[in-house]
Formats: C-alpha cells, structure tokens, sequence
C-alpha cells in the first residue's frame, strides 16, 4: 500500500513521458493527482500504513502532511492544462514528467522512516523540480535554476551530515548504530548530547536551506519568480512544507532525547529571524512574485516560531498553519500569475489597474493578500491567531510581541506594492498579451479561496483530530 | 441593492424593539473555527446603544446613495460601492452583538477592510489610493493591537469569551489596556492616532464619510467601553489618561479643523474633537468606577454614550449637506464657495441645524451630553482626590474653550458656504439637491431637534447601558434621571424656543407695518464692491490659527506688496496635519533607509549566499 | 586490519584537499577529486567493523552476502566518483569551452591558508566531541570535517561554476569520509542512494553550465547575478 | 404665591431697567468729559424712535440677516432668566444652570456672527471673526469662575452648589470667608469678561467711527431699524446679566426682607454701570494683539484662583 502511494505519480509521470500529445499530456497531472489523492484516503482509513520493516511508515504527523500535500497538488495540478493551453512555445513533456516525479517523491519524503531514505527522497525532489523552474528557458530562469539547485544541494548535503552524525550518535547507546526513526526515537535518552546537538545543527541548517529560512533563504525568491505560476506554487505550498517534515523529524528525536529547550531556543530564533528579514525585503518589493516569495519565507519562519513556543497548543497551531499558508500560497501564486501573464510584466512600477484589466484574478490576488496577512475570515488568520495566543500562555511574551509587529511590518510592505498594483486605471502596456479569466485558469484558485474560507469559518472536526494526533504524536515527550 | 441594505436595517430595528419591549435575550452560540472558542452573540444595552446610530445613518446613506452616486452616473463602482455599503453595516452590527474575541476580531477586520473599499471607490485618484491605503494601514496596526489584546486576554482567562478580569495580574491588565487604547483609539481616531481620519473622510464619497465619521469610528468607542467593562476596578490613571488624551483631542481637533479650507476635511477634523468630548466622558466614567463614585460614572458614561448618538446624528448631517453642496458646486474648498443659502435653502437649513448641534448650543442634541459631561466633571470637585481635582479643573474649561473654538469655525464654515455673495463660478449653476438627499437630512435634524427638546425620551436606555456597564443596577439617588435635569433641560428649550418665536413674529410684524428698501451692502463707501472681496474662511481663521501656531505650525506664503504699482501676487495659508507630516512620514521614511540598507544581502552573488549557510551553522554550533 | 588501517589513507586525503585548493590547473582539480573519491571508495571494505570487532560491542562476523554488497558498493563508488563524475565534467567544460584556469575570488594562496586554518579548527572540533571507545585515535571524523570545510572554501571562493560543482563533489567526499564509522548504520541500499542523488545533481549541474555557456560566454557564477533586489 | 409674584418682579427689571445702563455709563462719561451729556433715559428714546422706523436691507442677506437680532436678544433674555437678581432664585433655576447661561450667551453670538457674515461685507466679517476670537477666550474665564464657586460652594456645604442660585445664593458670605481670596480673583476676572462681552473700552469702543477698529458695532453696520433696536435691546440686557453676576458676587448680604434686597442690588448694578463709565473715560483702547494677552491673562488669574481653593 505504502509503496504504491510513491509509484503511481512515478508510473504517471512515465506515461506522461511516453505520451506523444502536446494537447492530452497536461491532463495526464490532475489524473494522477486524483489518483494519489485517492490513494491517500484509502490509506488514512486503515489504522497502520508500513512497509519494508518500518523503513516505509504513515504515522499521524505524515498523515496531515500527506493529505494537504495530496489535495494541495491536485488542485494546483488541476490549473496545467489551463496554463499550458496559454503558453504552447515549447514542449511541456518535461514539465509534466517532472510535476507527477516530484508529487512522488514528496510523498517519499513524508512516509519514510528511515533518515538516510528519507534524506535521499529530498535530494530527489530538488532534483525533480530544478527541470519545472527552468520550464522557461530563458537566462534568468536558468540563474534561478543554477542557484536553486546548488544552494539546496549543498544545504541538504549538511542535513546528510547530521544525520550520519545522528546515527553516530546513536552508536552511544551500546546498540548498533541506526538511522531508522523509530529505533532512533526509541534510543533517543541514551544517545551522546553533543553528537546530537551537532547533528540537530547540521540538519536543521540543511533542511532548512530546503526550507526557506533566512538567512539560507536566498535561492527562494529568485526561483519562485523566475518559474511558471503552478511551479511557484508547487515548491512554497508544497516542497517547502516537506523540508519542514525533516526538521519536524529530527526535532522530535531531539525531543525525545530531552534535549527540547536547545532545539526550540534554536527554531524560535531561526523563526523570528526569517519573518523579520523577509518583512525587510518586502518593503517596496518591485517583483510582484517575489513579494509572495518572501511572504512564504516569513511563514515558514512562523512554522518554526511555532515548534519554538512548544506545547500541544503552538504544535497544533504551526501544523494548521502548514495547511492554510500552503493553500494560500497557491491560491496567490496562481492568481499573481495570471496577473502577469495578462500585463506580460513582473514590474509593479509598471502594474496598475488589475482589478480593470483581469477582474477575477485581481481580486483574488488582493483577498489572498488579506488572507495571508491573516484577516479573518480566512484560514491563516486562525493558525496565526492561536500561534499568538500560544506564546502568551507560555509566557513567550516577547517574542509574541515582536511576531505581532512582523505582522505590521509584512502588511505595509506587501500591501503598499499589492494595493498599488490592483487600484487604479491599467497603463497600456505593449507586452500586454491579451490573456483573459478563463474557467481553466479561475477555477483551481476557486477552490483554494473557497477551502480557506472554509477553514477560517469552520474546522472539521477529522482534521482537528488528526492534527491532535500529529502534535501529540511530535510532543509526545 | 438598497432595498435590500433598508429591508436589513429594518431587521436590526425589528432586533433593537425586541429587546426594548422583551429584555435581553439569551446569547445565542455556534462552533467557531478555534476549539476553545465558540462565536457568541449577545444584545445588551450597550449593543442597541450603539446599534440604533449603525441603523440610522446607515439607512439615511442607502436613501442619501440613491441620487448622490446614482449608478447610471457611475456605472464603474456603484454597484461594487453599494456592496461593501452593506458588508460594513453588517458587519458593524455583528460587531457589537459579538460576545467573543474571535467573533469580534471577525466583524471587525469585514468592517475595517469594507470600509477601505468604500472609501477607495474612485481609485482612479491618486490621492484617494493614498488616503485610504493610510487609512488600511492604520487600522490594521489597530487591528495587530487588538489581536495582542484577546490573545492576552485569552492566555489570561483561559477563554476567548468576554469574562471579567479580576485576578489578572495588574501587570497585563495594563498591556492590554494600552493595546487597547492604541487599537480602539487609531479606530476612533484619538488625537496621536488620529493620523488617517483626515484623508479618508476628505476623499470618500460624502455618504461613506458620514457612516465613517458618523458609527465605524464609534467602533473604537464601544470597543474601549467593552473593554474596560471588564475591569472591576480599573487602576486610576486610566481615567486620568483618558482624559488627558479627550482633552488633548479635543481641543487640538477643533484648532486643527479651524485651519482647514477643504470642507470634509474640516468636518473629519471635528469628528476628532467630538471623540475627544466622549472620550472624556468615558474617561470620568473609568475615574468614578476606579474611586467609586456611581455619580460621575452615570454622568460621565450617559454623556459619552449619548454624546456618540448625538455626533452619529449631527455628524452625518453635516456630511449629507456638504455633500449635496459639493453634489452641486463640484468642490471642496470653502473659499470657493458662498451665497448658497439663496440657490440650495433647504440644505443650508440642515446645515446650520447641524452647526448649532455640534457647537453644543441649546436647544439642540449636543448641549444635552455635553450638559452630562459637564455635571459630571463639576461633580468631581466634591471629593479630595488629586486626580479628579486635575480631571474637573482642566477638562471642565477645556470642554468650554472647544464649545467657543467650535462656535467660531462652524460660524466661519456655514457663513462663507451658504451667507453673503457667492465666489467664483462653481456656484453659478447651484441647484437644491433631490428629495432623497434631503430627506434623510430631515430624519436626522428631527432627531437632533427631538433628542435636544425632550432628553427625558432617551434616558431610561442611557441608564439600563449604565448600568449593564457597571455590572450592577444604580442605585436610585445617583440614577441619570435624579443626577441630570432632564425636565429642566426641556423647559430651558421651550423657553428659549418660545422667546424666539415671540421676538421673531414682533420683529415680522414690525417690518411689515413699516415701509422696507433694498440696497447693496454698506461697505463704508467703497466704489466698487465684488464678492472676492468678502471675508474668507481663511480670513476668519487666521486670528485663531495664530493663537493656536504653537501646536498648528500653519504654513502661510505672504509675498510682500511694495512698489506703486504691485503686480499680481498671491497669498495662501495652509495648515497640514503636524503628527502625520513630522512625525509618522519621517520615521516611515527612516525605517525605509533602514530596509534598503538590508537588501545588500540580497545581491545575486552565489559565493555570498553560501557563505551565509557557513556562518548560520557557525553561529548556530557556538551557541550552546 | 583495523578502523586505524584508514589513516594513512585518509592523511593522503588531507593532503588531496590541500592540493585541490593550491592547484590553479582545473584539469587537475578534477583529477584530484577524482582520485580522493575512488581511494574513499577503496576504504570501504576494509573499514567495515566485520574484520576487526572492537572490545565491548558483539559484532557477528562478516557474511559473505554483506561482503558482497560491500565489494559492489565500493566499486560502484569508484566508478561514479572517480570516473563517471570526472569524464562528465570534462565534458561539460569541453563544449563549454571553459578556460582550463581557477579564478578565485579572493586568490589561492588566502584561500589555502584558511584551508590550513580549516583544517586546524576542524581537528579541534572534532577534539572537543567525544569518540566512541572502539575508534580511539582515529583520524576519520577530523578529515570528514575537514575535508567538507574544504568543499565549503571551495564553493565560496571559486568564481568558475564549474569549480563550485568541485566544491560540491569535494563536500560530499567529505560526508563519505564519514560514513565510513557508520558502515553498518547506513545500509548500502542507501549508500547507493546517496551515490546516485550526486550522480544526478553533477549531471544536471553539468547541463546547466551548458546552458550557462550558451546563454552567455565566460562562464564565471558572477555573471549569473542578474537576480538581485 | 411669593414666588410667582417675585419671579415676575425679576422679569420686570430685566426687561425694564438695561438700557437704562447705557445711560449711565454715557452719563458719567460725559461728567468725566465735563459734558452735560444726554438725558439718563436717552437709550429708550432711542429704541422708541427705532422700533417705528422702516428699514433698509442689502439685497445679498437672507432670513438669517433678519434672525440674528432675534436669536440675540431671546438668548440674553434666556440668560436673564437664570441668574438670581434681587431675590434668592432665579425664575429658570436647576441643577447645571450655569451650563445653560454660558451656552446660551454663545448661540447668541453664532447668530450674531452669522447675521454679520450674511451682508457679505468685508468690515461685519473682520467683525465677526474678532468677536469669534474673543468669545472662544472669554468662555473659558467664566468657566474656571464658576468652577471656583462651586468649589467654593461645596466647601461652603451648600446644597445646591451646582446651580446659580446656589453659587450665588445666601450662603455668598460664608464663601468669601472661606475663600475670599479666590473669590476676590473671580470677581476681577469677571469684570474683565462683562468688558469683553458687552465690547467695552479697552477692548472695544462702542462709539467710535472708523470700522477697522470696531468688533461689535462693526458686525450690526446693516442693521437698522426694528432690528436694530433689538440689537440695541438685547446689548443692553446683556449689559446687564454681567453687571448682575458681578453685583451677587461682590454684595454677599442677603437680608429676609425683599425689597431692601432689591434696592441693594439695583444700586448695585448702576454702581458698575459707573465702574464702566469711569474706566472708558480713564482708559483708550488696546491694541486688537494685545487683548487676547489680557484675556489669557485673566484666564490664568482664575486658574490661580481655583488652584487656591483645591489645594485648600
């Protein structure tokens, strides 16, 4: 069962290799997203997913992570064909392949149990994604590419040092040495601290240069803006949200090993850092996709701003956020893409008048602004809320004080240039390429606006489980 | 659209009778996003206090809508306008029926966020995308602040419901009344925070500007009424800082408004002064509760509470009738205008029913609350305690100098728009605004007639507030109908309305049995005499403005006029906001400096991105 | 033979790093990484705790299935690190027509002090964490260090892309150097993982620099420093 | 019954006896001038002859020209109606009376302001803009006055304290025992506000002839006739009212018997009426910059004042 989870995008993604049709190719995506997402809920009926010994496993924490990520891809899938149907230059045979690849090896990463397998699927999905930004071929998406892929292989090449590292540590404990999760867990109160702190470092810097962090965040804006809208979305909804797994992982042994205060002083710095420097970069931002960029490196920040605060509640809290920044984001991007398809220009001195010149997709574009700043009623506005509320209950006042002003900062930075861009009268712009709200490319933002709105409404109550499940599940020390 | 906004206000007053006839209901509960929470509403007192003035305007501005911005006249943003129009009602009116933080933060980020697409609607302006992006900006650090105040609240009382606060540690009571000041003041526009309400209320339609400047900045009112209801015995400076930040705002506000030339903006100026005056009634209200004193808490919550009827009514008034005046000349600026009492008659009359009101002159509605607020303060006399002499002997006089400043700039304002001859040629082809522009004028005059001859009528729902707001029933000595002479009051008016009518009929009758002529103007000889050469606003002001140029800093251009001959030279004076020009924009500006000098992170060379990944790691290995 | 039988190997490593760093022919960096991964492939066997079970811990002697695994996963790492890797970098910089020269940002020779100075911290490190009773006196986890700290230099200072993709290759032979405390640990099945991720990632990186080359002459990663604020 | 017929006294004078203020102070003037001086009762020749006159209007003003005469003399008549006279209560008396007396003296000027600014004249507006600017400062004087009185009063134990009548009333000697030297401070402040608001020398010159330099007189310039003679009228009771709450406060005495009261305070009210004759003759007009130094001056002279009693 477990196994097929990560096949079918796989054998997907050779159907849509071998599929001549520059036209049916691109349905190939939603098909196999609906597929896995199928597959997923089949697998979250049954009570033990595992496979191979324990190396392959579906516990509570990747339950979420595999359900948002499942629904999350099949509705940015589900915008392909209608983006691909607007932009015919080129072959999309890679980027299909690629998209379906790297569905499969996200799904890896969240069911492995095994660091090192765990370690291998992330490289994969960086490899699988590098080809999806460079879709373009132009020099600035190659730069993007170029960077994107050594930045994150040599961050993530750290992250495989701390968990040999890990299993190092482990050796201490007077068994052999391990890298399977559970053992590890297991072993956790017997494994060597310093190793461990070395370890939970070295990850921490690798997984989080995958992750977004600043100050390892510099590949993230260059690669979101410079890759097609649904790549964008593809890689801050999703991949980042993978790379927070792994941090997850290693945390908890770190947990489990007592050695929780260390690991969360680190993540709550690293948290507060990463909000306060993209709340700087934003500031008059004149790319309109790199402002969601940076706004998606002032959540991740906030993910671990969350595991930093500790406690069931903050737990809770950071992995709702998983789920409502991600479907946020991809709202943004794909409405921030449709925007740019239609002006043909990033250039926010050049954008005015959205709301005029695409309805649908400007307006979208500003509600997800105020979603994502956390207005209620949308989803974000819940997680940020009880993050808020979580630190004072721990007493983190400050630092609840100074997320509350990164809030401030973020909206008047992103705001200033967002409201610029959607107000006003629409310039006539030469690179103006005539594209207009089409069904294809509203519909899959729909429904990421209308599934946020649900959530900041109303929280179903399986989710709510589940998501009491993973944090207890993560604190469970 | 309209009807369907009038049929909701409709169900609001349904709403309000049921609960004047049957009492308080029982709240009313749903799940909320949040486990711990659950969405509560609940109408008290309080909740129709502030409810009756959301319906009442916001009716007034559907019927006002119809002819002002008639969708055939603006096909673009009518509808969407009409739209947010109701979002913000409702919302408004979810906001004081909700009973929990989550609920409340709801309604009130739906108000603040519809309120800037109304104010917004003519984005093609680019003063308008600035005014109401200052105002977004603005509320939502109110909003950030608010968040701060019910996260607080919550990790303090272990529930998102409105519980009181007793054995909180006095610590985060102060926090949280500070959050709460700088989020509900910024809302209300108190006077450091008062930064947006200028722009915006200039630069929206002058119907939006009248529910704005009318009940959504009232908003910041019930939130801190709310608030400190909480409290069973709010620390003392509370009080005293309310106060102080009332007198500040009002008297500033007013000496602001005196220097302005743009008729909203002046209007939005006074809006600032008259949340000073409830402000201050609030602030005694907290005084009596924390040096319990049911007297100066009765006084000083009915004056504030009626004070925000009062200015709900009076305000929007005054904004219809500027607006049908600008509906009809084209513009804003008063010294453009004058003579208008003769083309539009009627809603000069509103107008200056609206002017005598907000002076706080009898016999109309203001002179009641601010009768209450006054009482209250000479009230605090009686005991020896250090901050109640500072409240009485600095905020009683203060409320008489705005009560004079207010006469002086509202003279000015109806005397240059709608007296003497009328300037320049936008009032060439002035017209008398429609029936449905006028009649919602007359609703509102009425009420303020009514509420200013007959304060008996609104009492018993002042008291019930009062005391939903304590907590407990007021005993009956202290009660406002024993504490205020609301008899008294209808019987100075009547007397006054009756000398009035008597004098004025001698006068007719006198005029009439003698012979009349008409002329021009005595003008001690003059050759000849043109209307530009009448007073201006400017030049009635600029007495004042100088008395006040140590808060004002006005900016006045005077070139000098030698030789014989003189060519053409031209004076204008011009009196900026100084909190927003000298203090916000600068430190804006510097943080930008600041920003910028962080973006050398960002420069494109990979060598210094990876380096970055090296030293994190090195800090991160040292940090033990 | 025993864990300590690595030594002189991994001295020779050390001393690689200080020759990649030092040495201004491209050709011959390549070589030299080249060479330190095949002779870390070698190490692998040899290293495995089956031969030599150290006081204290119960190790099973070694199977012929594990010796087996072994043998294919050293040759597979001698194959890819010291031939494929290398033949797909010189053919990326033939058809790139890179100029067979380093260009470093800050000069060889700072470059290699600090490589010194590197190296220094990295054994005092490795110093302060503890190391498991059978291990005493091992250099492995000090050369590990060290020579991904070399890596690191490398990626920081070389202006060539291409030399970055060295730093890169040199990082993980770093990691390799590592793994070999943990052959037991770390199945092979994800040794050959790891192997063929870096086979990937310097295939792609070799395409990209193609691309670089094509898109603008002079391939040196500065000129791909378009994206900026 | 008593107080039916004292109210009705108390109306009597108000309505009887102001102008003949006027005549007063004309008088003495003109004994100080050593001028006979017109006859005592010349003001109401003067309003006789103007209330038969027709009248001439400019054809810019409106009905609000023709108001402010109205509005001006009911407020003063209002005004009037509150403050205790002869007797112990006034007719209009209640708890925040006071409020009423200065508010309703301010709607007077609103319209008398308005009225001016409706000629569209360029001299009623200069007017009308000095009178704004000294009302806003004059208010404030007679507030912090009756802050101090009602202070004063409390301490005093009065029961009313928070109206006239009780500020003003029997127990004025117990007060200036009390506090006499606050008390003393209201009275002088008081007497530089009666000169503000009826426009005296030295702020004002009722009988001068160059426009520029006038602020009453210079808003009623269009004025004639009818409504002239009101304004005339309702100046005078104006006049009046200040010189009344100068009088309560100065002459503390309340004997039980009625008429001496009356009389009392009857010659009292000339007797300032002589105070003001004698310092437009003594004194010449300030400068327009400097008055707003004196009436800010005043002001702080009350402040001091009610600091006195608070941290008594």
């Amino acid at each position: 069962m477990a196994i097929w989870l990560v096949l079918c995008p796989v054998l997907f993604a050779g159907v849509a290799f071998a599929v001549p049709s520059e036209r049916w190719r691109p349905w190939l995506v939603p098909l196999g997203a609906a597929m896995h997402l199928a597959l997923v809920v089949l697998c979250l009926q049954q009570p033990e997913v595992t496979a191979f010994q324990h190396w392959l496993r579906l516990d509570p924490l990747g339950k979420v992570f595999l359900l948002f990520i499942s629904v999350f891809f099949l509705i940015c899938a589900s915008y392909t064909p209608g983006y691909l149907a607007h932009d015919h230059k080129r072959s999309n045979r890679v980027l299909c392949t690629c998209l379906l690849l790297s569905l499969g090896t996200m799904t890896l990463v969240i069911i492995s149990h095994h660091l090192g397998l765990m370690w291998i699927a992330v490289e994969a999905t960086t490899l699988s994604t590098a080809p999806c930004i460079y879709f373009n071929h132009n020099p600035r998406s190659l730069e993007a590419t170029w960077k994107y892929l050594l930045i994150c292989s040599v961050g993530i090449a750290l992250a495989l040092m701390g968990s040999f590292f890990l299993a190092y540590a482990s050796l201490f404990s007077g068994e052999h040495s391990t890298l399977l999760f559970d053992d590890l867990v297991r072993l956790a109160p017997k494994l060597d601290v310093r190793w461990l702190h070395v370890a939970f470092v070295l990850t921490l810097v690798g997984y989080g240069t995958k992750m977004g962090l600043a100050p390892m965040h510099t590949w993230l804006p260059d690669a979101h803006s410079e890759s097609p809208a649904l790549v964008s979305a593809l890689l801050s909804g999703a991949l980042l949200n993978c790379a927070f797994l792994g941090i997850l992982r290693i945390f908890q042994i770190c947990d489990a090993a007592g050695e929780g205060p260390y690991a969360r002083r680190m993540l709550l710095f690293i948290g507060l850092f990463s909000m306060a420097i993209a709340a700087v970069s934003m500031a008059r931002q004149r790319d309109i996709k790199r402002i969601v960029a940076y706004s998606s490196v002032e959540h991740m920040g906030m993910l671990a701003f969350g595991i930093g605060i500790g406690g069931a509640a903050a737990v809770f809290a950071a992995l709702l956020h998983v789920i409502h920044n991600g479907m946020t984001k991809g709202w943004l991007f794909l409405s921030a893409g449709n925007i740019y398809h239609a002006f043909g220009t990033k250039d926010t001195d050049k954008l005015q008048g959205a709301l005029r010149r695409v309805p649908f997709s400007g307006w979208m574009f500003l509600l997800g602004f105020l979603a994502i700043t956390g207005s209620p009623p949308f989803g974000p506005f819940v997680s940020e809320f009880q993050l808020i509320v979580a630190s004072f209950t721990a007493q983190h006042y400050w630092a609840g004080g100074l997320f509350l002003a990164l809030l401030l900062l973020v909206f008047i930075g992103m705001g200033y240039t967002i409201f610029g861009i959607s107000l006003g009268r629409p310039a006539q712009l030469e690179s103006d390429r005539g594209f207009q709200d089409s069904f294809g490319t509203g519909f899959p933002i729909l429904l990421y606006m209308s599934l946020i709105l649900l959530l900041g409404l109303y929280n179903p109550p399986f989710l709510t489980t589940m998501l009491h499940d993973a944090a207890a599940f993560l604190e469970a020390h | 659209m309209a009807v369907g906004l009038l049929a909701g206000c409709g169900l609001g007053v349904a709403a309000i009778t049921q609960f004047l006839i049957g009492g308080a209901s029982a709240p009313l509960s749903l799940q909320s996003p949040i486990a711990a929470a659950r969405f509560t509403i609940e109408i008290d007192a309080i909740s129709v206090v502030f409810l009756v003035p959301i319906l009442l305007v916001s009716a007034g501005a559907v019927v006002y809508g119809l002819s002002y911005w008639k969708q055939s006249e603006h096909e673009e943003n009518g509808r969407r306008l009409s739209f947010w129009l109701g979002l913000l009602t409702a919302a408004m009116m979810l906001l004081v029926a909700a009973r929990d933080g989550i609920l409340f933060l709801l309604a009130w980020e739906v108000m603040a966020v519809s309120a800037y697409f109304c104010i917004s609607v003519e984005d093609e302006d680019a003063n308008t995308r600035q005014a109401s992006w200052l105002y977004l900006s603005a509320s939502h650090l109110a909003t950030l602040c608010l968040f701060g105040v019910f996260a607080l609240m919550a990790a303090a009382t272990g529930t998102f419901g409105f519980v009181s606060l007793t054995g909180v540690s006095p610590a985060l009571m102060n926090v949280m009344f500070l959050l709460a000041l700088i989020g509900f003041g910024t809302k209300a526009g108190i006077m450091p925070m008062h930064i947006w309400l200028p722009g915006a209320h200039a630069q929206a339609p002058s119907h939006v500007s009248a529910i704005m400047s009318g009940v959504v900045i009232k908003m910041g009112i019930y939130g801190l009424v709310r608030m400190v209801s909480l409290v069973d015995v709010p620390p003392v400076w509370w009080g005293v800082v309310l106060l102080t930040l009332g007198v500040i705002s009002g008297v500033l506000g007013v000496a602001f408004a005196i220097g302005q030339h743009d008729i909203k903006r002046l209007l939005a100026y006074h809006s600032i002064e008259n949340i000073g005056i409830i402000v201050m009634g609030l602030g005694l209200a907290v005084l009596g509760r924390s040096l319990g004193r049911p007297d100066w808490v009765v006084l000083g919550m009915a004056g504030a509470l009626l004070h925000v009827w009062n200015h709900a009514t009076f305000k929007s008034l005054l904004f219809f009738s500027a607006g049908s005046v600008i509906h009809a000349t084209h513009t804003r600026e008063i010294d453009q205008l004058g003579g208008l009492q003769k083309t539009m008659p009627a809603t000069a009359f509103f107008f200056l029913i609206g002017a005598v009101a907000i002076c706080g002159l009898p016999p109309l509605n203001g002179f009641v609350s601010e009768l209450f607020i006054y009482l209250g303060l000479f009230q605090s006399l009686a005991v020896e305690s250090k901050a109640s002499f500072a409240a009485a002997a600095f905020a009683a006089p203060a409320l008489a100098l705005i009560g004079g400043l207010a006469v002086a700039c509202f003279v000015k304002v109806y005397g240059t728009v709608f007296l003497g001859a009328g300037r320049g040629e936008h009032v060439q082809h002035a017209h008398e605004a429609s029936l449905s522009m006028t009649g919602p004028m007359a609703v509102l005059a009425a009420v303020c007639v009514l509420i200013g001859m007959a304060p008996r009528l609104v009492a018993p729902l002042l008291q019930q507030a009062v005391n939903t707001w304590t907590g407990k029933v007021v005993p009956e000595v202290y009660q406002l109908a024993s504490v205020a002479p609301l008899g008294w009051i209808s019987v100075g008016a009547a007397t006054l309305v009756g000398l009035l009518a008597v004098i004025g009929l001698v006068l007719h009758w006198r005029l009439i049995a003698a012979e009349r002529a008409t002329s021009l103007t005595w003008d001690c000889g003059y050759a000849a005499p043109s209307p530009r050469m009448q007073y201006t606003s400017s030049s009635f002001a600029e007495m004042l403005v100088d008395l006040f140029r140590w808060a004002l800093i006005p900016q006045k251009h005077a070139p000098r006029v030698r030789a014989l001959f003189p060519d053409d030279k031209e004076f204008y004076s011009h009196t900026p906001d100084i909190v927003l020009d000298r203090v916000v924009r600068p430190i804006v500006a510097f943080l930008y400096r600041v920003f910028f000098f962080f973006r050398y992170m960002q420069q494109g060379n990979m060598q210094a991105y990876l380096l970055y990944i090296l030293v994190m790691l090195v800090v991160l290995l040292m940090w033990r | 033979m025993s864990i300590q039988a690595v030594d002189p190997v991994l001295v020779l490593a050390l001393v690689l790093n200080f020759f990649i760093l030092a040495n201004s022919q491209l050709r011959m960096v390549v070589f030299a990484v080249a060479i330190q991964g095949a002779i870390l492939g070698l190490m692998y066997p040899i290293a495995h705790q089956g031969f030599n079970p150290p006081a204290g811990v119960a190790v099973e002697a070694i199977g012929a299935l594990t010796l087996v695994r072994l043998v294919l996963l050293a040759m597979a790492i001698v194959l890819i690190k010291g031939y494929v890797i290398p033949r797909l970098l010189f053919r990326a910089m033939r058809e790139a027509n890179i100029i067979w020269h380093v260009e470093s940002v800050i000069g060889l020779t700072p470059t290699l002090l600090l490589g010194a100075v590197g190296t220094a911290l990295a054994l005092a490190f490795a110093q302060s964490l503890p190391i498991k009773p059978g291990h005493t006196s091992t250099l492995v986890i000090p050369a590990s260090l060290a020579t991904a700290l070399t890596g690191f230099l490398m990626l920081i200072t070389r202006r060539k892309a291409i030399s970055q993709v060295l730093g890169y290759v040199v990082l993980e032979n770093g990691i390799f150097i590592f793994g070999l405390l943990l052959i037991e640990a770390v199945p092979v099945l994800v040794e050959f993982g790891v192997l063929l991720d870096l086979f990937v990632g310097v295939f792609v990186m070799g395409i990209i620099i193609n691309h670089v080359n094509r898109s603008f002459p002079a391939a040196t990663s500065e000129h791909l420093s378009m994206l900026r604020e | 019954m008593n107080t039916i017929l004292l109210n009705m006294i108390h109306v009597a004078v108000v309505l009887t006896v102001p102008p003949l203020l006027l005549g007063v102070i004309n008088k003495t003037k003109a004994w100080f001038a050593g001028r006979r001086g017109p006859p005592v009762l010349q003001p109401y020749y003067d309003l006789r002859k103007l209330i038969v006159k027709g009248s001439v209007f400019s054809e810019t003003t409106t009905w609000v020209f023709r108001f402010g005469p109205v509005v001006g003399l009911a407020t003063a008549l209002v005004a009037a109606a509150i403050i205790p006279l002869g007797q112990r209560d006034a007719p209009l008396s209640f708890v925040g009376d006071m409020i009423l007396f200065a508010y309703v003296l301010s709607l007077g000027r609103f319209f008398t302001m308005a009225a001016a600014l409706d000629t569209g004249s360029a001299f009623e507006g200069m007017g009308s803009a000095r009178e704004a600017t000294y009302g806003c400062l004059a208010e404030p004087v007679l507030l912090f006055g009756l802050l101090v009185l009602a202070k004063v009063s409390m301490m005093a134990g009065v029961s009313e304290s928070l109206s006239m009548n009780g500020m003003l009333g029997e127990s004025l000697t117990k007060e200036w025992s009390v506090a006499g030297a606050s008390m003393l401070l209201v009275l002088i402040s008081w007497f530089i506000v009666l000169l503000v608001e009826n426009s005296r020398i030295p702020f004002d010159d009722p009988n001068t002839h160059l426009e520029l330099t006038m602020i009453h007189e210079v808003m009623v310039l269009d004025h004639c006739g009818p409504a002239l003679a009101m304004i005339l009228y309702g100046a005078a009771v104006r006049l009046f009212i200040f010189a009344a709450l100068v009088v309560r406060l100065a002459i503390p005495l309340q004997s039980g018997f009625a008429l001496w009261n009356w009389g009392l305070f009857l010659v009292g009210v000339l007797a300032v009426a002589v105070g003001v004759g004698i310092v437009e003759s003594i004194m010449a007009r300030l400068r327009l910059t400097v008055i707003p130094n004196l009436l800010v001056g005043a002001g702080v002279l009350v402040a001091f004042g009610l600091v006195l009693v608070l941290s008594h």
